[in-house]
């Protein structure tokens, strides 16, 4: 098999305007930075972003929504980026705010190839405008569906050169999940170790989720 | 009584709702400041929905892991016992009915136990993060708020504000009082020391089912 | 806190007749067999059992078969165990089989508070039997309800005093979902070690999910 | 032909369907012969329903690890770059669209790709166990088998047993043909070296699409 390992401009080469990309990370605890950079450097325009949140103006998803870049985005917390809401308002960008739960079940259920899951979280709010409302034992749940991506952009701290990916600590968050939705998945690492050094129980993404892998860059000093 | 202190005597009184071995989850502001206060004896595990249990305090000068945050996004530590875990378990931990209590900040809690946080329309709408998920699969929710805002009620008869949930609110704690949520209306358990009932009520656009008023231990 | 730790049979003393119970396992892989031995001892019966198959006639869910404890059986396999066919077709036990991949998602669905998954798998085929048929964006899935229990007796590799988990290599399979699944959940393991020996990142069931920690017997030669 | 012969030969012809880097589902029974026969330069990863990919070759005597069997509950092993995970990660990679190639075995299959291989009512009822999952959710799904039971055909017009999934198989490999399901129906692709088209017509009941009918290479 070829190996996985290759550049973050290779890796996001098939990217174009008006996709829809899954970016992981919370409040960018966990967000693929130079992979971001790599879509900025691109000029890739009118994306459909989806995130936890839109992180900082200056970090993660921020900055492409800073550079004008996402046409929509779908997360669960805009607050931390003020010019999400400023956009927003303007009627710049769409926003579509989604419970954070239902966000990670909406991306597994891409992932799972489940047609949808049953959710109590949002019935009675205004999440539940244009939704299919299904009642079961008595209970009423909002009908969720599936949220796919053609490219998601993930963070991990360590890689196999199969692909395989270990997170650390709260990094880890949507980037499973997101890794499980997408045509290509792109995983930068803070470390790419040799087939064989990830124990098979430590793996938390198995490889075959994983199209490419690209090393973290690591910044020197005075840049 | 200054701001910090009110703060602090909510947060106080809170505590006192948590029993040793409960799973916690603490929002954003005010109601993360309950892990100072816990009762003697008391030890609980905190959830932290972006990904891990056996939330520790913040760490000291120097010792910041850039991977573990809050879900406000401050350095904490992880407590020896704590478990890390993605998106989904987390939520599952949450919506599965796994979180004892959750404590929250409101904008607006309602007769019915509505509570309204998470969006004013056209001003800030900072989105719902993981409150919907919270306030809908958490066995206990628990709301902390001052009383009033800028002397207006917070308590109403029927909330104005995007609902964050539907008739999911267990009690309110306030620096006046402690409400309870029940079939029948809002009871009113305790008022705090230096306020009387009457006050209570006049601070309360919601109608308050007053029997057998404590005082509010602080 | 108190500890988790303590034996089969206090573990077991709220299990009563007619309740349900998951047991772990596949192919009794991952199977607690003194959790097993224990509700034989008990003579806990008419019970409802929830797991991946039946085992074989000598082991794990199987021995629970065999000695008629059994009222109801859910499971995706029991070709196995004859006695689990013999039992289906003279009408003393009734057996329900769940596709292994809907069987998973349905435990996990209770775990995780949803009021059920839309699933492909079934479609046209008698599992749709009696089950509400869901059209999202033009294609057919089942609705299929969440799946919950009294007790879930799971097996685990590892475990500290406050109950995480860590499991080894195919015998995880059901048994971190079970431990979300259930009111009260007893986990039998390998070894016990201290808390803080796991690091946060290797759990794979945290502990708030398991009630009781079981230590697995160890047979002596000639036992 | 021996039996053992006809299954070597139906395996070696999967194994021709795999290609480099694919993700690959054996069923048990005769389609775990395929992982004997891959060609030269083809390294697939092989996935195991009750919980790994990375599926290895059966250990040597007394180096069998008791948690780890494939999903008949043989001993195998795990190969350096394999990955363990619970079962619903296992049904998510396989209902998923993650899992290329599943290879089956059947009672019966027809025109319209319906596959029957999971019970036979008041007979034998071992349960579907994964088959319906790997069946709706691989890319492509094989259906490897002998051509007729007991000189009986098994292709069939229609299905006649309880049905594992509808209109999922692409390609049925059996010991006397090639047979691609397509929408137009059955098309035979191939015929072994040892029979005719006609004899392959005679020993099946569905309708074959006929035309540049090549060699089927063994």
């Amino acid at each position: 098999m070829p190996s996985k390992i290759t550049t973050a401009a290779a890796a996001l080469a098939a990217l174009q305007d008006d996709m829809t990309i899954m970016i992981g990370g919370f409040l960018c605890v966990g967000t693929p930075e130079g992979l971001v950079e790599e879509v900025l450097r691109k000029g890739t325009k009118d994306l459909t972003v989806i995130g936890s949140d839109t992180s900082f103006p200056e970090r993660g998803i921020g900055k492409l929504i800073v550079a004008k870049r996402v046409k929509k985005v779908m997360a669960s917390h805009i607050g931390t980026n003020p010019e999400t809401g400023r956009q927003m308002h303007a009627g710049e960008t769409e926003v579509v705010l989604v419970p954070q739960g239902t966000l990670a079940e909406r991306v597994r259920a891409a992932g799972a190839g489940l047609g949808g899951v049953l959710t109590p979280t949002g019935v009675g709010t205004v999440v539940e405008e244009g939704k299919q409302k299904i009642a079961v034992d008595g209970r009423e749940f909002l009908l969720e569906k599936p949220l796919a991506a053609d490219f998601a952009l993930i963070k991990a701290h360590k890689a196999d050169e199969k692909g395989n990916l270990v997170y650390r600590r709260a990094a880890r968050n949507f980037n499973p999940l997101m890794a499980m939705a997408a045509k290509i998945v792109v995983a930068e690492v803070e470390q790419i170790v040799p087939v064989g050094a990830i124990d098979p129980d430590e793996v938390m993404t198995p490889g075959l989720f994983v199209t490419y892998v690209v090393k973290e860059a690591v910044h020197e000093p005075g840049h | 009584m200054s701001r910090d202190i009110k703060r602090e005597h909510i947060a106080k009184r809170v505590g006192m709702e948590l029993a040793d071995g409960m799973v916690v989850n603490l929002g954003i502001g005010m109601p993360t400041l309950v892990a100072n206060f816990l009762p003697a004896g008391v030890d609980v595990l905190f959830q932290s929905e972006n990904g891990f249990v056996g939330l520790g305090p913040a760490p000291s000068a120097g010792q910041q892991d850039k991977d573990v945050t809050n879900a406000g996004g401050q350095p904490v530590t992880i407590l020896p016992g704590g478990a890390c875990f993605d998106s989904a378990m987390s939520f599952a931990i949450i919506r599965g009915g796994h979180v004892d209590v959750t404590v929250l900040g409101a904008l607006e809690v309602d007769e019915r136990g509505n509570l309204a946080n998470w969006m004013v329309p056209g001003k800030i709408v900072p989105g719902m993060g993981g409150a919907m998920d919270l306030t809908v699969g958490a066995r206990k929710v628990i709301v902390a708020m001052e009383h009033t805002a800028k002397g207006m009620p917070k308590i109403l008869r029927q909330c104005t504000l995007p609902l964050t949930a539907k008739a999911q609110v267990d009690l309110i704690v306030t620096d006046m009082a402690v409400i309870e949520v029940t079939k029948e209306g809002l009871v009113l358990r305790e008022v705090a020391p230096d306020t009387t009932v009457q006050a209570v009520i006049e601070a309360t656009e919601a109608t308050l089912i007053v029997k057998d008023v404590a005082v509010m231990p602080v």
